[in-house]
């Protein structure tokens, strides 16, 4: 198999990598640029623990072929906060106790963000079918949808 | 002497008995007393088994003082999630 | 494997048509991806048909719209002007999958991984969509429900590939509506699922219909003793109550890890029903 | 005794300070099991049976070993042969010897220099499977004719004649069961089903080996519990334990199903046979079919009511299968099913059956979920016979302290009364019911262990304190020991950071199970700072020229212990930090035992279901878990755990299970069709925490993670029954399944 060559940004720096043809999106992040932030916990999108922005849209890395993103933009967790200081999402994450093991947390705080800057107050239904792609077996969802709300509101008034 | 309650399935090698009678000071000396007594125990206790003392569950605790009066029953070794 | 992305239709068909081993049409890719990642497919050749000029875009055409075979279900669910003439349809095409695959997601991809649980192609064969296909002998239009031919079997002949999909013209006084039935409230696949367009004259009665529906045979089955069990009603209890059995009776589905011939037969007859009802509320209608 | 801490004041206990672990969590710098790489690593992946049952003839490896770019190729060969049961089942199930036991069984493996090469070289090794007739359903494991999964497995307690697949037989409870059920005025007896679930934690299982020629060995990998892997891989490879140091990574769930090995002895085999580093990394397919779900269950319950809702007495017929290894899961559903009740009669039996599926693992609270479901949906169709109000009848039933349990022990001080009460008493158990919603409730129950611990305590000479535990943190326990530590040291919460050791750092910690940490890893946090508490008093004593036992510790510093103990100003922990390299050197607390006297808890939940009658969805409109604590170290993360718990229960309620094919092959291995619950599913998950102080514990602390797991189900299946007017007795009651019960019931009438 040929590789590819690959001009890509990720969260605004621009990269360049190799890979393989069939190589996903998420291979090319954990392996090759060393962004672990995004996680495989199904390799099929049905779990969105490697939720990534795709030229805006969020997609999951593991359904994007590398070769695919020569030229577009790629959002992931590393860059949501921004010189070391957290993101809204990020901080109410902790206060609220949204997340216990941490594993789809990466990729939940790239959903909500997503849906935040699209819609800034959601309602919580429309939150809940936003996050659906997004599996958490810790929490049973609760303190996540509280932690979202929290920063969207805060987000809202500053 | 201290009375020690057997789960169901073990009473088929105390001749059927649901609680017997063992003289022990400590965990460790019920288990090698009940393994004398009852030869067919001993697989189980090889096993592993926990103690409910007074209530108090221990799993290893061979030391553990038993008292004439205590309650005393022998449990399967547990294992959780 | 290559990897390919023509910027041209005819260019996409000749390199798919010369590949001599196996190829992969890549849209949106969230078929295309789980089937390379489960190692059910080694493709040769991998195109990239998002680069063709025109292939993203969504434009009006004698009185429907023409949607452009990368469209991603984000996108289609987003235009205000599609949304209002076949909301069925753009419902039907955002249940697939969950918001990062509506962000990757096409109805042409859909349509083309031959599921007969796709959730877009009974509606859009309710609708009379029609496929416009490109391949190494040009251009051919085709009836969507003419493309499966069992399942992940299609119709269409090596080098060809769908470039877009016409949703045509409707009459005053028209809705279509789709449902499906999953167990969860996200994230499935269809178990069993109907879509439904009807019109309606001035008074409120039903002058044409079509039913369709998914996952209960191996293809999409457009259901005529259903459209003439309401054609002529105006969705009475009677007409509903032979819709069910209509949509039921043409069930032929499987037993399966998602659900038993006994719960599809009775469940395409209920999302039959319920279909109907919210196209006739749209056609305008009231009951 | 220890009870000394119930009326205390806390100051850091029962607060909710940010976890220390939460910004390496939001921003993706935690490591994970496959999170990290070595230089010259490997790819390490693993051949699977295609079939549920075979006899594996005949492996060659010779073209997979030609191919270039594969660097070893390992088999069961490679592995020390155990004459113990334990490990070599451990063994068998991680490479499959003579037979390939269920679809995914492991039977090779290879590490090569890519993954490409590595899954081109699984392609080329050739086993000859004979395939053997299968069976995966545990009532028919048990009959006599059934196809025999491992022979001589049955303990001495199985009685001859059965099936060779029943390995266990366990039977507990106390009274007379006939003069029990003479008393009742109805009896009801009912036969219940549950699948196997899966814990489905989001991070496969995932590790990264070294190991020299020299024996020495280094294992990155997720784990419930490093000392555990340690054990078994260095049994399983003939290692010495101080030779294998193995490091846990950040854990992403566990649940119960990473307290033992699958893929960490194989990926030390290769690297031994390597000379490289190895890792290896589940796919989700392979977490599914290889391994470990719960037990499945086949249960018979028959209990005995007087009609002002005594029970006379409750029996119960457990049926599970662990799998194709012996399991004695049984042991606890038979222990645990009556435990919340106090009964003059009591019996249940359990057996075991060996089955073509893989080797269970432990999940919250194993055992205790299918056995209560079967109990509390028949106290539920008791009620709605008599028509009783069903938490009444509980509170009327329910165990107490004195109540000699149906496993054996009395109990002391427990919370269920209380955890009843508080149901009946929230707004949740009286708002009125729409048409169509039925309310359903249950209660749960569950040991908690103790189990051996250390924890070492570093006073720091600027006055902070470093504390090391050796327990992967599940549930925010790095928090909650900081939270012990702080409370017991009197110093503030941030001056404290709580790491967790590698094998070599520590001494022995048991597996993160039971719900033990917080109670014992806790307890050990406590002694440890009371160890490092005696020696700043003996420093504080040694400046101040006084006796050792005049000096006492209030709030964070030594102070005098009387008025004839001399005038000094208090002496704070950061002063005798600052000075402890000149008053004897450096100053550090631990503690290692084993501990024992976790309290038992109970929980009860309560769920309003909406059922749509024509396609049988259950939609849960409320829901709200009441739950004894103990004592809340940190309430958010408690919560947490009773939301997480709960909606795993419903999961397993509604609509997750293995689902086998009649060729014994798993078909639904992966989150597309093994459907755990999405957040589009959910209400919200109300929560009462209840603080019933656990006498074993000086803070009252209990282990709070599995108890809530159990009630889940049939508060479920009776809010399900009661919505649609017919009694459910599978689980998960899937849409298919709700159908054709509630159309069998509206033909009959």
């Amino acid at each position: 198999m040929k590789s590819i060559h690959i001009s890509t940004k990720v969260n605004g720096d621009a990269m360049e990598f190799v890979c393989a043809p069939d190589e996903s999106l998420l291979d090319v992040l954990r392996n090759r640029l060393g962004l672990t932030g995004a996680k495989e916990g199904c390799g099929t999108g049905d779990c969105g623990a490697c939720s990534v922005t795709l030229n805006g849209r969020l997609v999951c890395a593991c359904l994007v072929l590398g070769a695919e993103v020569d030229g577009a933009e790629i959002g992931t967790v590393e860059g949501i906060a921004t010189d070391g200081v957290l993101h809204p999402l990020q901080q109410a994450f902790i206060d609220h106790a949204a997340l216990q093991c941490g594993i789809c947390t990466p990729g939940i705080l790239v959903a909500a963000k997503s849906l935040l800057d699209r819609n800034p107050d959601p309602t919580d239904t429309e939150l809940r079918y936003w996050l659906a792609g997004n599996l958490c077996r810790c929490t049973g969802y609760d303190k996540i949808i509280a932690a979202v709300q929290d920063a969207a509101q805060k987000m809202r008034a500053a | 002497m201290v009375a020690v309650t057997l789960w169901g399935s073990l009473r088929v090698f105390t001749n059927g008995r649901a609680s017997v009678e063992i003289e022990a000071r400590n965990f460790k000396e019920l288990l090698d007393g009940l393994v004398a007594a009852y030869p067919g125990l001993r697989p189980q206790i090889e096993r592993g088994v926990s103690m409910a003392l007074n209530g108090r569950i221990y799993k290893e605790a061979w030391f553990t003082e038993i008292r004439p009066d205590s309650e005393v029953v022998l449990m399967p070794y547990m294992q959780g999630g | 494997m290559r990897y390919l992305r023509p910027n041209t239709a005819a260019e996409a068909a000749q390199s798919l048509a010369d590949e001599p081993g196996v190829t992969r049409v890549l849209a949106g890719g969230t078929d295309v991806l789980v089937q390379l990642k489960a190692g059910m497919v080694e493709p040769d050749l991998i195109v990239d048909i998002k680069h063709i000029d025109g292939i993203r875009s969504i434009t009006a055409e004698a009185g429907g719209f023409r949607i452009g075979a990368a469209v991603a279900g984000a996108e289609l669910g987003a235009h205000a002007g599609v949304k209002a003439l076949w909301p069925g349809v753009v419902e039907a095409f955002e249940l697939i999958g969950s918001t990062q695959v509506q962000g990757r997601c096409t109805m042409a991809g859909n349509l083309c991984n031959g599921s007969p649980a796709a959730d877009s192609v009974p509606a859009l064969v309710a609708a009379g969509a029609v496929a416009r296909i490109v391949g190494p002998k040009g251009t051919r239009d085709v009836p969507v429900r003419d493309i499966p031919t069992g399942p992940g079997k299609l119709s269409l002949t090596k080098g060809e590939i769908i470039t877009s999909i016409l949703l045509p013209a409707r009459p005053p006084r028209s809705g279509d509506a789709y449902l499906r039935f999953i167990p969860r409230t996200e994230m499935d696949i269809a178990v069993a699922s109907a879509g439904v367009s009807l019109t309606l004259d001035a008074a409120g009665k039903i002058t044409a219909a079509a039913v369709a529906l998914g996952a209960v045979a191996p293809t999409v089955r457009l259901v005529e003793a259903a459209s003439a069990a309401i054609i002529g009603t105006k969705l009475d209890d009677a007409a509903l109550s032979n819709l069910m059995q209509a949509a039921s009776a043409a069930c032929s589905p499987i037993d399966d890890k998602r659900g038993t011939i006994a719960f599809r037969t009775q469940v395409a007859g209920v999302l039959a029903k319920r279909a109907a009802l919210i196209a006739y509320s749209r056609a305008g209608g009231s009951k | 005794m220890m009870d000394t801490g119930h009326k205390r004041i806390f100051k850091v206990v029962g607060t909710r300070p940010p976890r220390p672990d939460g910004i390496d969590k939001v921003t993706g710098r935690a490591q994970y099991g496959a999170d990290v790489s070595a230089p010259g690593m490997l790819t390490g992946r693993i051949l699977r049976s295609p079939h549920a049952h075979a006899e594996i003839v005949s492996i060659d490896t010779s073209a997979a070993e030609a191919l270039p770019g594969v660097k070893a190729v390992v088999t069961s060969k490679d592995f020390v042969f155990q004459d113990d049961d334990f490990f070599r089942d451990v063994q068998e199930n991680c490479m499959a010897t003579a037979k390939a036991l269920y679809d995914g069984h492991a039977v090779a493996a290879v590490a090569a220099v890519s993954p490409e090469v590595a899954k081109a070289a699984l392609k080329l090794i050739k086993v000859t499977y004979k395939q053997l007739p299968h069976v995966t359903d545990v009532d028919l494991a048990m009959r006599p004719d059934a196809p025999v999964v491992q022979d001589g497995r049955s303990l001495e307690t199985v009685p001859a004649g059965m099936s060779a697949n029943v390995t266990h037989h366990s039977e507990f409870g106390h009274g007379d069961l006939a003069s029990g059920f003479a008393k009742a005025d109805v009896i009801v007896e009912r036969s219940f089903t549950t699948a196997a679930t899966h814990q489905g934690y989001i991070e496969p299982h995932a590790c990264l080996a070294a190991m020299n020629a020299d024996g020495r060995a280094d294992l990155w990998c997720c784990t419930q519990g490093q000392y555990n892997v340690r054990t078994l891989c260095a049994a399983l490879l003939g290692l010495e334990a101080s030779q294998l140091r193995v490091t846990a990574s950040e854990i992403g769930g566990g649940f119960g199903g990473k307290t033992t090995v699958f893929i960490e002895p194989v990926a030390l085999a290769l690297s031994r046979k390597s000379g490289k580093p190895v890792k290896i990394v589940m796919t989700r397919d392979e977490v599914f079919k290889a391994t470990g779900p719960t037990v499945t269950s086949s249960i018979d319950v028959k209990i005995g009511m007087t009609r002002d809702g005594r029970i006379t007495a409750g029996e119960a017929h457990l049926r599970y299968s662990g799998g194709a290894f012996p399991s004695g899961t049984v042991d606890m559903g038979g222990q645990a099913a009556f435990a919340a009740y106090d009964l003059a009669a009591v019996r249940t039996f359990g057996w075991n059956a060996l089955t073509n599926r893989p080797k269970e693992a432990a999940y919250r609270a194993p055992g205790a979920p299918q056995a209560i479901y079967a109990v509390e949906s028949v106290i539920d169709e008791l009620c709605q016979n008599l028509n009783l109000d069903p938490l009444d009848t509980r509170l009327k039933n329910a165990a107490k302290k004195g109540t000699l349990s149906s496993y054996g022990p009395t109990f002391d001080d427990i919370g269920l009364i209380a955890t009843l009460e508080a149901a009946k008493k929230h707004p949740h158990y009286t708002a009125p019911l729409a048409a169509g919603v039925g309310r359903g409730l249950s209660a749960g129950f569950w040991f908690n262990f103790g189990g051996n611990t250390c924890v070492t305590m570093n006073i720091n000479t600027d006055g902070t304190v470093s504390v090391t535990e050796g327990n992967p943190d599940i549930g925010g326990s790095r928090a909650s020991i900081s939270m012990m530590a702080a409370e017991e040291l009197g110093v503030p919460y941030d001056k404290i950071r709580t790491i967790i050791a590698d094998t070599a750092s520590l001494g022995h910690n048991d597996v993160t199970d039971g719900s033990r940490v917080t109670f014992a890893v806790g307890l050990a946090t406590i002694k440890a700072a009371q160890d490092a508490i005696a020696k700043m008093c003996a420093r504080a004593a040694k400046l101040w020229g006084i006796d050792a036992e005049a000096v006492e510790w209030v709030d964070g510093a030594a102070v005098p212990a009387g008025p004839n103990a001399g005038k000094f100003p208090p002496m704070s922990l950061a002063e005798i930090a600052a000075v402890s390299f000149q008053t004897g050197g450096p100053i550090a607390g631990h503690h290692e035992f084993h501990a024992d006297g976790a309290g038992v808890s109970f929980g009860v939940h309560l769920c309003d279901v909406a059922v749509d009658r024509e396609t049988g969805a259950t939609k849960v409109l409320r829901y709200t878990v009441f739950q004894d604590a103990g004592r809340a170290v940190h309430p958010a993360y408690v919560e947490g755990q009773m939301q997480g718990g709960a909606v795993q229960g419903i999961g397993w309620a509604l609509n997750e299970e293995y689902i086998y094919g009649a060729d014994g092959r798993l078909q639904n291995a992966g989150f597309l069709d093994y459907r755990v619950p999405v957040a589009s599913d959910l209400p919200p998950i109300d929560t009462v925490i209840l603080e019933i102080p656990n006498p074993g514990h000086p803070y009252g602390v209990r282990g709070v993670g599995e108890t809530p797991i159990v009630p889940p189900l049939a508060a479920l299946s009776n809010a399900v029954s009661r919505a649609v007017g017919v009694r459910m007795q599978s689980l998960p009651m899937s849409p298919p399944r709700i159908l054709a019960a509630v159309m069998a019931h509206d033909a009959k009438v």
